[in-house]
Order: C-alpha cells, then structure tokens, then sequence
C-alpha cells in the first residue's frame, strides 16, 4: 500500500543546507501498524509529513519516492494529493494545543475532512462526528460539538484530533505522538481505541512516539530513528529483544521500570 | 451648452474667513464680514471707489457752519429687501441703535458726539453732535452705520438691508446666498444669483479656481496668481492696510529710539517686496496708505533708506554691539505675513539682530498681542474701519485701547487733539499729516507697504472694481461680452 | 550549532537607505552647499542647475540644502517624539501592566480618553499652551504618541507577567522594579520594534500635518513636512520642490519600515 | 451581562474624561471667547462685559458640570461666536462628517483586504513587492498632500469632479456621495496601505501555525484553507488596528475637510477651536470621542464574536 | 527523625476566572481543599494524580505564588525553589545562559567576579551541561537541555527545597532517565529534600521515599512508596496503578 524509498529531506533556510531525514524506507500494508520510535529531532515528524504529503514549504528539498496505492506523494499535483488527504490518509499531530482552529467549533473540524470529500447531508455528517467523538471515549459528545477548542483540555483536544482522523475510515492512519499530552489511565484508552480501529476498519497505522512501552504494547514492526537515519528496522519483538544498534540498546535501557533507583 | 445667460448670471464668490460674526451691521466686527455685508446693507451715505462718500438712502445733506448739525434729506422710494419703504422712522432707529443710544455699544467711536436723532419731517432727519466734525459724514458710510429696518427683530440672523443684493440663506463655514434686490433704489445689479463661498484652505483656493467651483477670489498672494491660466483676470490694486513690524515701544531693547530707527535702517523693503511679494506692494512710510490721497505722504518713505552700516552704528550707540535678540510673532493663519518675517529674520542677521519667528494662532495673537500687548515684535496689517486718517492714526495715542505698541509721545498725543477738534479743513490735513511724521521719525514701527491685492475674476466675468477699503461691490460686476 | 541567515535583504536594503538618510541628515548639520536659509532674489523658482543641483523656492533659497537640513530637523523630530513617546510608554504600560488593580484602571482610563481624541487634534491644544517650535513639537507629538505605546506595553507585560520566569525571579527574591525593567522589559523590544517603525512614520506625517496647520515647524527653519506644506503653495509653478521633499519622506520611511521588518525576521 | 454592564461604565467614565480635558485644555491655552469674538475692536471694559455675559466669570468645575448637565439632557448650549444653537449647527455637519469618515472606512476595507490577502497569498513574487514598495510609498505621505495630488489629478487632468465643488446631500444625495468618494479616498489611502501590510503579514504568520497544516491535512485546496481558516484568524489583529485606526480617520477628516472644502465638523472645529468657541469644541469633541470609543466598544464585542477565546462565562 | 523543611496546614487555594475592581471575587474556583502535610529534610516526595487536580497549584501556593489561599504554609528552609513544568516559559528568552544563573547572586548582591565563574560553572557541570552553554539563548537549547538549566538556577541559591514540577514529562525517555539521576544525585550529594510531581508514577516509584496520590483538589491517600503502591486503600489510587501498569507485583522484577 505505502512504499517510501529513499527519502531525503533538506532544510535550506539556514546558511548550510541541512539535512534531517536521509533515505529513510518504509513499506506498509493494508491493516498493518508500525512504529517509528527515536529521540526528539531525529526526524519523526519530518518523514510522517512527508508521507501525508504535507511538506510544501520553498525553502526546503525533498528527494525520493513515497508511493501510496500508486500515486507516487511527492510529485503528483495538489488536486490528486487533495482528494487523498483527509479521506485515505488521515494524520493526528504532536501538538494538541495548536493544532486546532481556534475559531472553529469542535464539530465543524471534526467533520471538515466528509464534507470536503463526500456530498453527506449535515445531518449524516453530525451523526457520524457524534458517534466518532463518543468512540474517543470523549464524555459528552454533543456538548463538546459546540465547544471550541480553547475550551478542552490537553488530552481532550488529543482525543478530538483523533477523532476527525478517524472520522472517514481512512486506509493509513499517521499518529504523530497522540498520547504525549495523556495521563496514563487515558492513554490507556487509545491505545485500546487504535487497536479497536485497525481491527474494525483494517486501517493501517504509522505510530511515532518515544514511549517505547507504548510502541512495543501496539505494533508488529518498529524502525528506530536516530539523526536522520532509521538505525533499525524489523519486527517488534525481534528489536526489543535483540537490538542490533547502539542507540536502540541505549533506548530501550532509558524505558522507566517499575523498580527503585536508589538501591543501585 | 444650455441657457448661457441663465449659467452665468450666477457667480460664486471665494472668501476667506467665514462669516462667524453677526449679521446686523451693528455688531459686525470682521472686515471679512463687512466687505460682504457691504452689498446687502446701505447707510444713508456711502463709499465710492474712488474714496469719495456719496448719498445712499439719503438723497443729500447739509451740514451747518460749526459743523454740529446734519441734515438729511431722504431719498424717495428706497424700500427694504422686505418690500418696507424706508421711513424716517427707520432711519433714526438705525442711527440710534448703531450709536449705542439703545443699549447695544457702538462700533464707531465717533458716535459718542451724537448728541440726538431727530425727525423734522417724514423725508428729514436731523443728526445734532456734541462738537463739530467734519469727518462725520465718513462714519455715517460705514457698514457699521447701516440703515435697517425698525421691524425686524432679529438682525443678528436675519439680515435685512436696502443694498443692491438681499440675503438668502447662511450656513456656518460653508456659504452665504445673495440674489439680486429687484426693487433697488438705484442702478440694479447685473448678475442675478452670488453665492459667497467660504475657503478655508488658502492652499485650494488656486485649484477651486482652475476647476471652476468658484469664479472669483480676492486677495490672491503672487504666487497663487502665478498659478491661474488664461481663463482669468487678475485685478491688481492695493489692499488699503498698513503691513509693518509693529514694534512693542516698552520692550527691552526696543524702548530706544535709536533701536528702532536701526531696525529701519536694516530692512530692505525693496528686496522684502521682491522677495516675498514679486515686487508688487507699494512701500510706505508711516501709519497712511496711498489711497487716502489726502493725507499720504510720499516722502516719508525716503526717512530712511536701507543702510546696514547706519543701522549698525546706530546700535553701537545704544549700546547692542552685539545685536540683541528679537521675536517677531506672526499669526500662522496668514501665509504673506510670514514670509515677510522670514525674509526680515534674514535681514535682520546682516545688522547682527538675531531675530526669530514665534508662530502664533490668530486667538493667541489677539490675546497676547493684541490685547494682553505681551510680545517684542509682529508683523501684522492694520486697516482703516471708515475712511478717515483718525481710523488710522488714533490708535497711537499714549492712552488709546489700541495702542498695542505702547507708542507715548506727549507731542503725538497733543497733535492729535488738536487734529480732531479743530474746524479747518486744511489744519486738519496737516496735522495728520504731522503726526504720520513722527510716527515716522520715531520709528514707532518698522513700516513696510500697502500689500498689493489681486483679485482673479474669471473671464466671463467683468467689471471689479477696488475701493480704498475692505469691500467687495458685486453689483458692479457685469458678465462680459 | 544552526546558525540563522544574518542577514535578508529586507535589512540590507532597509540599512543602506536608513544609512544613507542618516547620512545625509547628519551632514547637513554641518555642511549644506548653501544656507537653507539664505534667501537671493535672483534665483527665485530659478530651475535645476549645476549651481543649484534642485533649483530653487520662492525665496531663492538652495531646495538641496533645505532638503538636506530639512531631513535632519524631521530626524530629530521624529526621533525623539519617538524616544519620549515610547519611554514614557514603557513606564506606564510597564507599571499599569505589572500591578494591574485600581491604579491600572484610572490610568488606562486616561489612556483611553487620549487615544479617543484624535492625535492632531490633542498636539494642537499642546502647541497653543506652550508655543510652537522644534522643540515644542516634539515635546506635544511625543506625549500625545505615549497612550498607544503604553496601551502596547501594557498588554505585553500582562502576558509576560504570568510567565514562568517571572515567578521564578521573584522565588529567588528579585525586587518587582528589577522584574520589570531587567526581567521583562527585554521580552518587550520585539513588539516594541515595529512599532516603533510605525510610530516613527506617524511621527513624520504628524509633524508635516501640523505644519499643513501652521503649528509645526517655525520658518524659516525648514523640515521636510514643512517644506511639502511650502511646496504644495506653489506646486504648479516649482512641483519638483513637492516632490524632492516628499521622496526624501518616503525615502526615509520606506528606510525605516524595512530596517524594523528585517530586524525582526531575524 | 456584568461584562456589558462594566464597559459601558468605563466608556462612560472615558467620554467624561475626554470632556473634562477639553475643558481644562481651555482654561489654560491663552485667548478666550471673549477675546476671539471682540477681535480688534476689544477694550478691557467691553471685554469684562462680554466675559459676564456669557458666564466666564464663573470658576472651571462650576462651568463644566453645568456644561455636561446640559449636555447629558440634550442641550449642547449656544455658540459664542455664532449666536446659534450648537445642536442646530451640528446637526447638518455631522451626517457630512460621518459620511466621510464612513466612506474612508469602506474604502480602506475593501481596498486593503482583497490587496492584503493577495499580497500575502503571491508572496515572494513580482506582485507582492510592488505592492510592498507602494504601500511604503503610499504610507509616507501625509494625507493633505494626498488630498492635493487627488484633486490634481482627479480634478484637474481628468475633470472627474469639481475641485471644491462640493455638492450638499440636500440637493442631490448621488452628487454628494460622489463628491465626497475623492476625500474619502485621501484620508483612506495610507490607512489602506498600513493595512494592507499588516494583513498581510498577519496571514503570512497564521499561515506558518499548525493548525493550518490540520487544515490542509483534511483535504481543503489552498482557497479553503486560506479563507475559511486562515482569514478568520487573520483578521483579528486587522480588527484592532482599524478600531484604533478611526480617530486618526477622524483626525484625517479635520485636515481633509480643509483641502476638499467640505463643510463638515472638521472644519468648525479648528474654526471653532480658533474662536475658543467652547460649547462647539466641547459638543464636537466630546461626541467625536463618545463615538471612537463606541466603535472600540464595537470592536471588542466582535471580537468576542470572532474570537471565542475572549468570550467570557457569566 | 530528620528535621522539618515544610509544613503544611489546612491549605486552601483559589483562582480567580477573571477579576477588576468592578467585580472583585467574582467567579472564584476552589481548586485546593484542605491540603495538610510534611515534608523533612532529604526526603523525596512524590505528588500523582490525574492531570487538572491542582498538582502544580499545590505546588504554587506552597511557595506563596497563588493569591488568594487560606491555611498555613511553614518553611524551615531557606531560599525553596521550584522547577516549572513548562520547560519553554520558565527561562527568560532574551537572556543568555550565563546571565540566567548569575541573576540569583546578583539579586542578593553576592556577585563577584573570580568566583562566580566558578559558582556557575560548577552548578552547569551538575546540571550535566558544560561552560559551552553559557553564551546560549534559551531558544538554542533543546527541552532537555532547558530543564537542565532550570535545575541548575534552582541549586544556585543551595535551597534545601526543591519542587520540580514534572521535569521530565515534555521530554524523550534518554534524556528523562538523565534528568532522573541527576535529581537522585543532588538529593543525595546534597540533602535536597525534593516534592517531585509526576504523573508517570513508574518513575515516581523509582525516586520516591513517600508518595501522595491527589484528585479533585485533595490529597487522598499519602504514605510510603511500598504502603501506596502495594497496599493502595482508595479506588482511585488503584485504577491509576492498573493504567500505568504497576499494579502486578511481578513487574517489580
Ligand atoms: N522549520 C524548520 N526549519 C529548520 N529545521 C527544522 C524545522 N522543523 C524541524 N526542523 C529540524 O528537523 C529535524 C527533525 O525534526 P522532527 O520534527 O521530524 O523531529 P521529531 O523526530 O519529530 O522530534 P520530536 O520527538 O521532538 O517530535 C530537527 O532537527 C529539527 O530541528
Ligand atoms: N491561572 C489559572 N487561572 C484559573 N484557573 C487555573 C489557572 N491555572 C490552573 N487553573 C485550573 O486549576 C486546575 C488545576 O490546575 P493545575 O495546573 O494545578 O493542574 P495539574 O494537576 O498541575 O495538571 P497537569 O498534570 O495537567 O499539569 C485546573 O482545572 C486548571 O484549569
Ligand atoms: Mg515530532
Ligand atoms: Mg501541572
């Protein structure tokens, strides 16, 4: 379904030309959901972007190939793209907070991506926003409809992305650290939510975050990213436990254990 | 093209200041106001162009030997712009109330010999004075003197006169409407419909000229005239007004006549006009101008003659080797004045007087100035309110209102009393004449021109006249061939 | 480390003009090729020549050397109307914003009220109390510029007052003048920057309309708002002194804005 | 409702403040009424009669709570100088005033937000930096001077109207209207053009925020994004910077007014100003104020109608 | 017994939505009821409970940064000093490195040149960062570098106090386990007592020596680490250690 190949990403805004994603691959297949784990600024996000065909900005270069059920992203025009995004691929970004349009009601952005991509009547649209924001595990759904942003909380508004990403049942699912700003009985919750969706609508999902218990509760396969790089790829188990790379042992030996420092 | 004569029997007339003065000629103070009120308002006398007084409402008049009894014999057939006929009783109702006989203060001084107003019969009316006056006839011109009608209760708003024009409507800084009086006593008005149209902004007025949405403006500076194209005439006469640097007499530096008479010396007139004006102006010498013939005195103007080493040594002698400094304080609202005291600054530096400008709004000025005589030096204009040399020369009297220079010279003040009381004609004359010599050779103020006036008429447009006062005679305006 | 670009050519462009108007003001206060002042009847309106580079005004005085002792008074003015404007909007926007509470409230009441009036309007009342002049204008434009700098102040300092960084002076026992003005104030000078350019631009135009109502600048010293309000008396006849003075406006505007906007995109 | 309650009291408070400081900034600038009104003619006697008759005798406080007493009851008192009624003098120039204030405020928005959203959305190309040099220019210029280069070109070269022809909404509604668009449009043009800039940069720093990306993410085209998302955002620094824009249109209007000859409130007020015609200034200034204040009031309720980030519970 | 460094009593703690001297203590939100306890010298306390209980606010108004409270707060120490849990906000951005840890001794004048560079230097070098970063804008550093310099500011004035507010949570787990150690270190080397808070109550039982659990405002259960999270009394406490895993004895190994 997805195959990146040798994906590089330039910045040029600074006197050097810098590079932050260099050839990074990846395959996915329907239903499938894989982890991207490594430190902050290894290029998570970067590469998740660039898969969802969102990286557009002049003063930056990209080089490689991302082809999603043969529409290769980073060449194809805007409209093509367009008729993608929000309807096959769906994205939930790393910053809750601003991530959201502050002047528009939770349920307009919820539903935003049906009304753009189907002819569903208002009604059908709040229906089904209603049903995806319950399904988030969001108390309340209809009063939240008519909130705003600024009115949720943190995790709140966490939820309220991952419901408009899931809203159209979309064929890949790019989760950019959805559980960061949760406290753990919430995480919790999507993580079940994530499976419960990868089940019902075999959506495939890309999980980044640098919680690396989380990563090994969910995924299949795993590649670890370390400056740029993916230092490590395969199966999760495989990965946790045999890691080959350097930064990966040293990741994995940073998990918190359920055990006392101070008796070291 | 449409009814040309119906387009142009209608003319819109520029003016400066707004009518923000009342209406009855009573109480209008403004010069501004006056040379409008001009064409709605008549006393029995008035003014020629040429300065001689002639009858208006009154047909003619005598005055008796001692000059203390004036009779006037009224015209027939003159009627109010509310068709009222003038009577007798209108008459001494105006003259009355004009001279503060009923309550309201006088605008002219001289009233106060009126001793009574009398009727002897329905076309006569008697005016008696306390001393004899041979100027009285002058007052009598005066808008300040108008006749009005004894029935009409509110003149301050509702201006009815017997001019050649009547009132249709004012609104505050936008205009005043006139149409033409078809019952005028005399000779009627050619053009139909005048709209005085108030013009704010001097920096307009050349485009609202070249666009057309007003036919004529007086007073133009040269350089606006420069401006004008071919579709205008440009009147050149003189505004009647006495441009000096009028010189506080008590402050500091200046209350040496030698100071003053440096300060003479030092001005450049004829580079001032050249400078400032375009070489138009005519230079004076003292506190007359040229249009009262009778009591201008040319040679005057040859008391002191630019001499920068004279100058200089004359302020060695008082003691300012060194110069001194000197504000001349200039009202911002009359751009002519302000250059005249930029070109005097640079004057002044060459006889090593640092003068500099304070610019003052017109109120300030009235106030400080003016009134409160709290300044070194201004530039300013001064007119004459009638057409008498005492208009002009009272004001220097040691212990005048006016005297806003704190000119006191025992000799001026004896002169002038004699002046005003004697009978004779020619003793008179001369003893104005005399007192313009020593305001001249004190060097009371440092005396500059007549300004030179320009009036643009368009061309479809003719026959402006000037008058040796502040007066605009739209009634003699024509449309041309 | 990322070093960012130094340099974009918004501030090089935006330099070299300010540099140039600098330049040429501060030259001017020691040499002009002619007194501004010096009036010749001569060469009255006399045309652009090699002895008079920009001919001549109704005076005959040099339109080169008023530009340029013009362009160094409108300087001045226009920066220390905004020096006080901005100092004195510090200080109140500084201490209204940090203490809030009743003494904010009547202040910004009074704030309120001045913006309320319009801006030339209040420099003229200025002017009639204490006389018009350099010196004067710039003490009433610089007064009459406080309100909007405090009320911007203000809002910045609310913001900032709440910060972390803030508590944690206090916790380490900062006095509250030291948070305000060593703390805080620094976090301001970004949003102070463009509006500073802006207030700058304000201040020129204010100046030039003032003197459009005879209150500004004294002739015959010149500046450049007095100079436009000269030249439009006689633009039909000399339109070039209009336009010198007003390019050399632009110029220094257009300098200014860019130098501001390129300093802040760095 | 505490909330509306609490700003009409501080508007309030506000528009007492502006009319106090009219008040004092009379007493203390020299010249006086009676001074303005006798001009040249004034001696000190006729002058203390005058000062008594119109009441200026009486000490500053007592003169002004009589002044605002009245003026709260719909009096606005007589003119010194012209003898009328404030309120007759007003009434047929502010509808004139308002106009063009009103008109400039129309143009400026609908010139500078169509301009200012292009500009933002072709940065970076030919477009872009002319309008950036043009706007500079335009900004540069004091309005006066824009007013003249309007009637000369307007007026003179290509005899689209009259210069100082202005025509009464009286007579002719449609002619006044058109006369007053070129005013307008002077006092209008270098507010444009701030705006302009600032809505433009404004839309550029909205358009580097995440939620944008969000945006883009559900499938919107640029269009979308830009005008249903990014514009709204965009517009509220645009909002207070037109609130605070509008005494200086008004402040424009009082020089405009003098280089296009319109009668408005402009003029009467430096004329008044001149007279140190208090009842006028005080009426003019203190209604001006009252309707800066009650746009910025406005303003702030659309801003919570915008924004409902301000929107307060209770 | 070691000494007391804290004592709290009874505290109550209030915000204000928004309030003018129109309407003063209008919409006032109790967000703290009752808080009461100690905390001695050396000792590391954790504070969990669910995000929006009032942890940072409890945090606040110990060290007298909320206004409107009621109860008793009672310091034994001198100079307690607090870590803000937003990395981003609680350096000053127009301040370099340097200065930020030299203000503390310029505020209390003790400012001297020879040995303050050594003061600083020293602090940086616990902090786990070198002289390098002196010259260094808060904007050139990464969150975990922030936190760093936070904790190095709060041990310029040696507090026997010190409340870290999540310290940890904005950042990725390498640099979270450095920052762990560090705090251990400084709590060791030098008998900080600490009140850490935290909602990843792993972590939390990795440092701790007593644990208080807090929801809606209150603290409702307290008591040594081994008492909380192996013999939890409330309900609530027990679906915290379900969700973060650490209710099953065998994770202990
Ligand atoms: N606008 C930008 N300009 C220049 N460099 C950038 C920009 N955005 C990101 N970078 C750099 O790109 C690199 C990769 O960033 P990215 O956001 O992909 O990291 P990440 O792995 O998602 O980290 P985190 O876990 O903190 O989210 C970083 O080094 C970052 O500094
Ligand atoms: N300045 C403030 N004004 C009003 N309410 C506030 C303020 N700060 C926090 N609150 C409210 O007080 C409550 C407690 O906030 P606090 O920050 O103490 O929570 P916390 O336990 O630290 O949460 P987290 O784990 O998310 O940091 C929250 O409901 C919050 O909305
Ligand atoms: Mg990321
Ligand atoms: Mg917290």
């Amino acid at each position: 379904m997805l195959d990146v190949t040798d994906l590089n990403i330039e910045f040029h805004d600074h006197l050097t030309p810098e590079t932050v994603v260099n050839d990074f691959d990846l395959h996915m297949d329907y239903g499938e959901i894989v982890g991207l784990v490594g430190e902050s600024g290894s290029g998570k996000t970067m590469s998740a972007l660039a898969i969802a065909g969102l990286l557009s900005r002049k003063n930056m270069k990209k080089r490689g190939r991302i082809e999603f059920e043969g529409t290769d992203i980073l060449n194809c025009p805007r409209n093509e793209l367009r008729s993608l995004q929000g309807k096959d691929i769906s994205m939930v970004f790393q910053e809750p907070m601003n991530s959201l349009d502050p002047l528009k009601k939770i349920g307009y952005q919820v539903e935003e991506s049906l009304k753009i991509h189907t002819d569903m009547s208002a009604k059908n649209r709040k229906r089904l926003a209603l049903r995806a924001l319950s399904e988030v595990e969001l108390p309340d759904p209809k009063g939240i409809y008519e909130l705003y942003p600024h009115e949720l909380s943190g995790g709140m508004r966490q939820r309220v992305m991952i419901a408009a990403a899931i809203i159209s049942k979309p064929k890949l699912l790019i989760c950019d650290e959805p559980t960061t700003a949760l406290d753990v009985t919430i995480q919790a919750q999507i993580l079940e939510l994530l499976k419960k969706i990868n089940k019902r609508y075999n959506t495939a999902i890309l999980f980044i975050s640098h919680d690396l218990s989380l990563v090994r509760k969910l995924c299949k396969r795993v590649l670890v990213m370390y400056r740029g790089n993916v230092v490590e790829s395969g199966e999760a188990e495989q990965v946790f436990s045999h890691p080959e790379a350097e930064y990966t042992r040293l990741l994995i030996a940073a998990i918190p254990k359920f055990e006392k420092l101070r008796k070291d | 093209q449409g009814d040309k004569a119906a387009e142009s029997s209608k003319i819109v007339v520029g003016i400066a200041q707004d009518l923000e003065d009342s209406l009855d000629p009573h109480k209008a103070v403004a010069a501004g106001t006056k040379e409008v009120l001009f064409n709605i308002y008549e006393g029995l006398l008035k003014p020629a162009p040429d300065g001689n007084i002639i009858p208006a409402v009154a047909e003619s008049y005598e005055v008796s030997e001692d000059g203390t009894r004036y009779s006037f014999r009224l015209r027939n057939g003159v009627k109010f712009h509310n068709g009222e006929p003038v009577t007798a009783e209108d008459v001494k109702y105006s003259i009355e109330k004009s001279a503060g006989m009923t309550g309201d203060e006088s605008l002219i001084p001289a009233f106060s010999l009126i001793k009574s107003v009398d009727i002897e019969d329905p076309s006569t009316v008697v005016i008696t004075l306390s001393e004899g006056n041979l100027e009285f006839p002058a007052y009598l011109a005066s808008a300040n003197a108008a006749v009005i009608p004894a029935s009409n209760a509110s003149p301050d708003t509702i201006p009815i006169g017997t001019g050649p024009y009547q009132c249709v409507s004012r609104s505050p800084q936008e205009n005043l409407v006139m149409k033409r009086f078809d019952d005028y006593w005399g000779e009627k008005a050619y053009i139909e419909d005048v709209t005085f149209k108030i013009e704010a902004n001097a920096d307009s007025v050349v485009m609202d000229l070249l666009g057309g949405s007003i036919d004529m403006f007086p007073r133009l500076t040269t350089s606006q005239v420069s401006q004008l194209s071919e579709d205008f005439t440009v009147y050149e006469g003189t505004m009647n007004l006495v441009q000096a640097l009028y010189l506080n007499n008590e402050y500091g530096p200046l209350k040496d006549v030698r100071v003053r008479q440096a300060l003479c010396y030092g001005t450049d007139i004829d580079g001032l006009l050249k400078l400032a004006f375009d070489g138009k102006g005519v230079p004076i010498g003292s506190s007359m101008f040229p249009s009262f013939g009778k009591y201008y005195m040319d040679e005057l103007n040859d008391v002191y003659t630019y001499d920068v080493e004279k100058a200089k040594e004359l302020l060695k002698e008082a003691g300012y080797e060194n110069g001194f400094d000197l504000k001349i304080t200039v009202p911002s609202n009359y751009q002519p004045h302000v250059d005249t005291a930029q070109v005097l600054v640079e004057q002044y530096k060459k006889i090593g007087v640092n003068a500099s400008i304070d610019l003052v709004e017109w109120n300030s000025w009235l106030s400080d100035v003016y009134t409160n005589r709290d300044f070194e030096s201004t530039v300013i204009g001064v007119d004459a309110s009638n057409m008498t040399a005492r208009a002009l020369l009272e004001r220097f009297c040691s212990d005048a209102g006016n005297n806003f220079i704190n000119f006191n010279d025992a000799r001026y003040d004896e002169t002038f009393k004699k002046a005003i009381t004697t009978a004779d004609d020619e003793e008179s004359t001369a003893l104005y004449k005399e007192l313009e010599r020593i305001l001249a050779e004190d060097a009371a103020n440092v005396y500059l021109q007549d300004m030179a006036e320009f009036v643009a008429l368009n061309r479809k447009f003719t026959g402006y006249e000037f008058y040796p006062m502040y007066i605009q005679d739209i009634a003699r305006l024509r449309l041309s061939e | 480390m990322k070093r960012k670009r130094l340099l974009n050519h918004k501030l090089i462009a935006g330099a070299v003009i300010t540099a140039f108007v600098v330049l040429v003001s501060a030259a001017g206060f020691f040499y002009t090729p002619y007194d501004p002042n010096m009036m010749d009847a001569a060469s009255k309106f006399a045309g652009i020549s090699l002895k008079h580079p920009l001919g001549c005004d109704n005076f005959g005085r040099d339109i080169l050397s008023r530009i340029i002792s013009g362009s160094g008074t409108t300087l001045v003015i226009a920066f220390c109307t905004v020096l006080i404007g901005s100092v004195g909007g510090m200080l109140a926007g500084a201490v209204t914003g940090y203490f809030g509470g009743a003494a904010d409230e009547i202040i910004m009441r009074f704030n309120d009220a001045v913006l309320a009036f319009p801006s030339i309007l209040l420099a003229l009342v200025f002017i009639s109390v204490i006389g018009s002049g350099k010196y004067k204008v710039i003490l009433a434009l610089g007064i009459v510029f406080i309100p909007s700098f405090a009320r911007l102040v203000r809002a910045e300092f609310i913001k900032c007052r709440s910060m972390d960084y803030v508590s944690s002076a206090k916790l380490m026992g900062a006095s509250d003048l030291r948070i305000m003005f060593v703390h805080i104030l620094p976090n301001t000078m970004k949003v102070m920057l463009s509006s500073v350019a802006i207030g700058f631009n304000n201040a020129v135009l204010a100046e030039a309309g003032m003197s459009f109502l005879g209150i500004g600048v004294v002739p015959p010293d010149s500046s450049l708002g007095r100079m436009l309000s000269e030249a439009q008396a006689f633009i039909f006849v000399k339109p070039s002194y209009a336009i010198f003075s007003g390019a050399m406006i632009v110029l220094m505007i257009l300098g200014f804005s860019m130098l501001s906007e390129g300093l802040e995109a760095l | 409702m505490k909330y509306i309650i609490r700003k009409t009291a501080s508007m309030a408070v506000t528009v007492l403040i502006v009319s106090f400081l009219v008040f004092l900034a009379f007493s203390v600038i020299p010249g006086d009424p009676a001074v303005a009104k006798l001009g040249t003619s004034a001696t000190p006697e006729k002058l203390v009669k005058l000062r008594e008759e119109l009441g200026l005798n009486r000490p500053l406080p007592v003169r002004y709570f009589e002044w605002i007493k009245s003026f709260l009851f719909g009096d606005m008192g007589t003119s010194y100088s012209y003898g009328v009624s404030v309120r007759s003098m007003l009434a047929g120039k502010l509808p004139i005033t308002f106009c063009l204030t009103g008109m400039s405020f129309v143009l400026i928005i609908v010139i500078s937000i169509p301009l200012g959203i292009s500009a933002a959305k072709y940065e970076d190309t030919l477009f872009s930096k002319i309008t950036d040099v043009l706007n500079q220019a335009v900004m540069a210029v004091p309005a006066f001077f824009t007013g003249i280069l309007i009637t000369y070109a307007a007026g003179l070269v290509l005899h689209l109207f009259t210069p100082g022809g202005y025509v009464s909404y009286r007579e002719s509604m449609g002619g006044f209207l058109y006369y007053m668009l070129f005013p307008a449009l002077a006092i209008a043009l270098p507010k444009t053009a701030m705006n302009v800039r600032l809505l433009k940069s404004s839309v550029l720093k909205e358009a580097k925020l995440d939620y944008v990306r969000t945006a883009y993410s559900r499938g919107n085209s640029t269009n979308d994004v830009l005008y249903k998302h990014v514009l709204k955002n965009a517009l509220i620094p645009v909002i207070t910077f037109l609130g605070m824009t509008l005494s200086d249109i008004v402040a424009g209007s009082l020089i405009i007014e003098q280089v296009f000859s319109i009668p408005g409130i402009g003029r009467m007020l430096i004329t008044s100003i001149g007279n140190r015609d208090y009842p006028v200034v005080g009426a003019i200034i203190t209604i001006v104020a009252f309707i800066v204040i009650f746009i910025n009031y406005i303003v702030d309720i659309l801003y919570q109608v915008i924004d409902p980030r301000t929107r307060r519970q209770g | 017994m070691e000494e007391l460094v804290l004592k709290v009593d009874k505290l109550n703690a209030w915000y204000k939505t928004r309030g003018t001297i129109f309407n003063r203590g209008e919409n006032r939100r109790q967000i703290l009821h009752d808080i009461s306890f100690e905390i001695r010298r050396g000792e590391i306390a954790g504070l969990v409970g669910e995000s929006g209980c009032g942890k940072s606010t409890l945090g606040k108004a110990i060290l007298s940064m909320v206004k409107d409270t009621e109860g008793e707060v009672l310091h034994f120490s001198e100079n307690p000093q607090m870590i803000f849990q937003d990395p981003y906000g609680s350096l000053n951005p127009s301040k370099t490195v340097g200065w930020i840890l030299e203000e503390p001794l310029r505020i209390r004048g003790e400012l001297k040149n020879s040995l303050r560079d050594e003061l600083v230097i020293d602090m940086l070098r616990r902090a786990g960062l070198d002289e390098s970063y002196l010259d260094r804008y808060p904007s050139e550093l990464s969150g975990g570098q922030r936190q760093r310099v936070c904790i190095a500011q709060a041990l310029m004035l040696k507090p026997s106090l010190i409340i870290a507010d999540e310290p940890v949570s904005a950042l990725d787990v390498t640099i979270q386990s450095q920052i762990i150690r560090l705090l251990l270190e400084l709590n060791r080397e030098l008998g900080i007592a600490f009140i850490f808070i935290s909602h990843d109550l792993k972590i939390v039982y990795q440092i701790c020596d007593r644990v208080m659990v807090m929801s809606g405002g209150r603290i409702i259960e307290e008591g040594s680490d081994e008492e909380v999270y192996f013999h939890p009394k409330c309900e609530y406490t027990k679906k915290l250690l379900r969700a973060a895993g650490c209710d099953q004895k065998e994770n202990r190994n």
